[in-house]
């Protein structure tokens, strides 16, 4: 739209009459109410005005992102459409300047982030009509200092995973150079991406079993639905290598894990629904079972204290493990949050830390480096935000465009 | 307890009375067992009369109580303009789904409960109800509620769940 | 998906495993806890099984809706692709209840009805991918009693009019054959679809004037920049056949009028920002200006009683006038909402009720029939419902996905 | 006064300071005056001096209240990662857009500030600012926020506004 066809449009044969009256003040008796209340300085001529400022600015974001930077995946559970990944500073005391900046993730997409490269990826879907139409399942590629897209990856089909957010339904390869993003139809699969020409490789069944967690060098490791696990193992183009299986090791109707592990020094810390905690080395080419014990003790075992959220795991960079805790745990109550998060030594197989999360507890995160913040998604479907040494609340990020924000991902 | 969304949709802050249900009777076949549109061939047992002398049901469908919402965790579509067993105008019933097994108070019987999700409408966001009696992660398909089940529709979007008596559980044959 | 690939695809190998514990119990213990606490009726095997029901059971509605029914336009202003209409029982008690039907409305669509055909209008957009690519503007036409789609009309070009909602950014034509759908790019346009052929007609510029006033059989009055008016008068075909300009009647300045008229047995009722009321006549093929009285008293006016809101007016059966009044009005708060409706007999230019709005006022919407119910939406962005002619709040409607739902239409 | 979306957006009750702001002093111009993406050839007073002695402006522009919002509309991008002249990272500033005059309470001038709209992405949905001081209806496209002005941008989803200077109101000079 240029100016001039705008003014002979619009404005038609009336144009001239209101050039003419640009001249004139017309409005002092309608302002003339509001243009006392604030009594403003009298006009200083020998302060200069104000310059005219370009149009067009664009922030731009570090390449680096702060340490206390955190991720927000916002389904946006009652208009799926318009779900977010929002970058925010947790430590900024500001509300007002807490959020440095939004990507778009529709109908549940997933993302997830390069730990080395400027780069940040959402995997997301549109039918052509908002809500019909033919549908297209696309990988985006986004640029992480500029948030402008670098490319589209379309899918062949549309099967990708569409659930609550996970932090595994896409994984970067251990030396990462590969990109791996779980595929759901009920039928599962991945699909690889080439991270260095931004190009499909291909698309890798996993029978009756789901999820990336990363593995080895560039090896995918799936939860099945007989208890087990499945590695994939890729060639160096990224083509199936060859399928590793690891044996049942919890009963998914009696025994049921979490599949959401955290993943520390290449060893996934699974935790049972009713305080297990499963450890499965993924630092080979193949995940192998290691071993099996408690977080909770006897005595909290028989109050029912269990592990209980969305995406209530995440570790820190000393390598502590964090989980949500609920008391008086039943079945139905796995996924309702609890009141304590609860910070271990994983090597040890001690608890180090009980943090109080008096607005409840649904999902959390933790922060990069030496003094780790937790991020818990609250009951209110904010944040509260603590710092860990003291266990203190330092405040609650609320109004930044949050809905369900189920899912915090650290930043790098 | 806090239920997930608490505060979010008030609705769904209203007490509810834990049904009995129990599961692990029909394991794994979640999928299949509600693959087709019609009736699916299944080996549970049928109504010999259709017309019992009783009420056969008993309670508020647009209620998350309700003895079918045993494993539910979506908006109710009774809320919806739909019904628990039917979808609201203008919409699709998903022919692939997560079940449950669900004990009716009135008889006694343990029942598999379809949950087909309504899809091709925005979220109705209305009486959302998390029950997740029964709910096992994504590696368990059949029993997860966490997956959008507008899977086999002609749109992936989400509107409402139902909750369709598929037929007894084995047990009570 | 046919049931056979997910089964062998999901499940795979432990297919058979887990068709064989179907038939033991092995759940038992983990639901022991909650198996007790509703003490569940004994086995009664005299009493006859529930029937395994139907699947794929689609609700309708009727072609002719319910004198208490309304329908809401959310804009969902936080979440512009989830907009939506809402088909609500004003007069429903019990919540759960309320709702009849929704439409989707993507990206602030525009919406209205037919006052005798089952067709329902929704002028919507979509980008290819959310918030990027290809737009498209699709004129959209319902079935009222299934809510399937009849037909979609591709715009040629993105120009329809994307503003807060307005009951005449579409009209159906006075002798109901044709549907006028308003642009803005910001120049200024409408375009006719023939409601017989559900064909687009053509696409006809109204320079310097906006909107979509149903004007005698077939023409079109649109709101200018100057403070006057301008018909449009179709042929039998729908193009056009003149225009005719109504000479400036406020200034857009200092006097200006809402743009939203309550329509009375073709005389459009247009409130001024300070009480003004100019009564404009649609009934014939050109509009006319017929005359300006006030609705508010020498008091009421020192006391700057003005209507204020959003949709803030509206008519009912008996050909009442209702708009929101706001005390203390100023510039800068004519889009604000009041504490108060008030009701007006237009012919005698008296006013006839004042109704107490207690949660305030932003838009409002009165029910069919004679004894017609006002829904207001309220400062929580709620629906109160007040009986007219007792003055009292009835109820509030809430909770029925609504999150900003500004403009309020009666059912037909 | 209630606000419109008082409750919705918690931040927008706070309670707002009327700015004194004078207008009708550009009538009529509006898409025209910021119809190109630099600074539009305007026949406003330019600035002869770019280094001021003292601060040419003060308050919180993350604030409703701030003085350049007196027309304002909608989501303040200083709160979305942009500034009050910048749009957030990944997103698009519209090129066409309505204006409106505020008073700088520092100086005492009216400025022309075009409240040019960053579009691309959904809404910012925070920082809610509704002032609404010289806003018309439709008809008075350039002075009428109701309208989405992300209009010759590439997308046309609305995210944040921003106020830019463009110069001395005429009355100024």
């Amino acid at each position: 739209m240029k100016c001039k066809s705008v003014t002979t449009t619009l404005l038609a044969g009336t144009l001239l009459a209101l050039l003419s009256a640009c001249w004139e003040d017309s409005g002092s008796s309608a302002h003339a109410a509001t243009a006392h209340q604030t009594a403003p300085a009298a006009l200083d001529p020998d302060r200069a005005p104000l310059p005219p400022e370009e149009f067009g600015r664009i922030e731009t974001l570090p390449a680096n992102y702060p340490k206390d930077w955190i991720l927000v995946d916002e389904v946006n559970f009652s208009s799926m459409f318009g779900g977010k990944v929002i970058i925010l500073d947790a430590a900024e005391s500001k509300p007002e300047l807490r959020i440095k900046g939004i990507m778009d993730k529709s109908l549940i997409g997933n993302f997830t982030q390069h730990p080395t490269r400027p780069e940040l990826y959402i995997m997301e879907s549109f039918h052509e009509r908002g809500s019909r139409g033919k549908r297209s399942d696309v990988l985006v590629i986004y640029d992480k200092t500029t948030l402008n897209i670098i490319k589209e990856i379309l899918w062949t089909d549309t099967t990708r995973l569409q659930a609550l957010p996970e932090r595994y339904s896409m994984a970067v390869s251990g030396d990462g150079k590969l990109l791996f993003v779980a595929n759901f139809s009920p039928a599962a699969s991945f699909t690889v991406i080439d991270l260095d020409s931004h190009e499909r490789v291909g698309t890798i069944g996993t029978p009756g079993c789901v999820l990336t967690y990363p593995t080895g060098k560039r090896s995918v490791t799936s939860i099945c639905s007989d208890g087990g696990l499945l590695t994939t193992v890729l060639d160096n183009r990224g083509q199936l290598k060859s399928r590793s299986r690891i044996a049942p090791f919890f009963d998914t109707d009696t025994t049921p894990i979490f599949e959401r592990p955290a993943i520390i020094d290449g060893l996934a810390y699974f935790p049972g629904f009713q305080g297990e905690m499963h450890v499965v080395d993924m630092r080979g080419e193949e995940a192998k079972y290691l071993e099996q014990w408690s977080l909770v003790s006897p005595a909290e075992r028989a109050a029912n204290w269990r592990p209980a959220g969305l995406s209530l795991t995440d570790r820190d960079d000393r390598g502590r493990f964090y989980t949500i805790m609920q008391p008086d745990g039943h079945e139905g109550s796995h996924q309702h949050g609890g009141n304590q998060v609860w910070v271990f030594d994983v090597k040890k197989k001690q608890r180090l830390l009980v943090i109080e999360t008096p607005g409840w507890a649904i999902s959390l995160g933790v922060t990069r480096g030496d003094k780790p913040k937790l991020v818990v998604t609250n009951g209110e479907l904010n944040l509260d935000v603590f710092d860990v040494e003291s266990g203190k609340l330092v405040h609650t990020l609320s109004d930044f465009g949050n809905v369900t924000p189920l899912l915090i991902h650290k930043s790098y | 307890m806090f239920k997930l969304f608490d505060r979010w949709f008030e609705k769904s802050a209203r007490s509810v009375a834990q049904q009995s249900s129990r599961r692990g009777v029909i394991k794994g076949l979640g999928a299949m067992l509600v693959g087709g549109a019609s009736i699916p061939l299944l080996p549970v047992a049928r109504a010999a009369d259709p017309a019992p002398a009783r009420p056969a049901e008993d309670g508020d469908p647009t209620s998350c109580d309700y003895w079918r919402y045993c494993a539910v965790d979506g908006f109710l579509c009774s809320c919806c303009g739909g019904s628990y067993n039917s979808c609201p105008p203008g919409t699709e019933m998903s022919t692939i789904t997560w079940i449950g097994t669900c004990r009716n108070p009135v008889d006694g019987r343990s029942y598999v409960i379809s949950y087909n999700d309504c899809c091709g409408t925005t979220q109705c966001a209305t009486c959302l109800c998390q029950r997740d009696e029964g709910d096992r992660p994504l590696y368990r398909s059949d029993k997860s509620n966490d997956v959008n089940w507008c899977l086999g529709s002609k749109s992936s979007v989400y509107h409402c769940s139902t909750a369709v008596v598929v037929g007894l559980a084995f047990e009570e044959q």
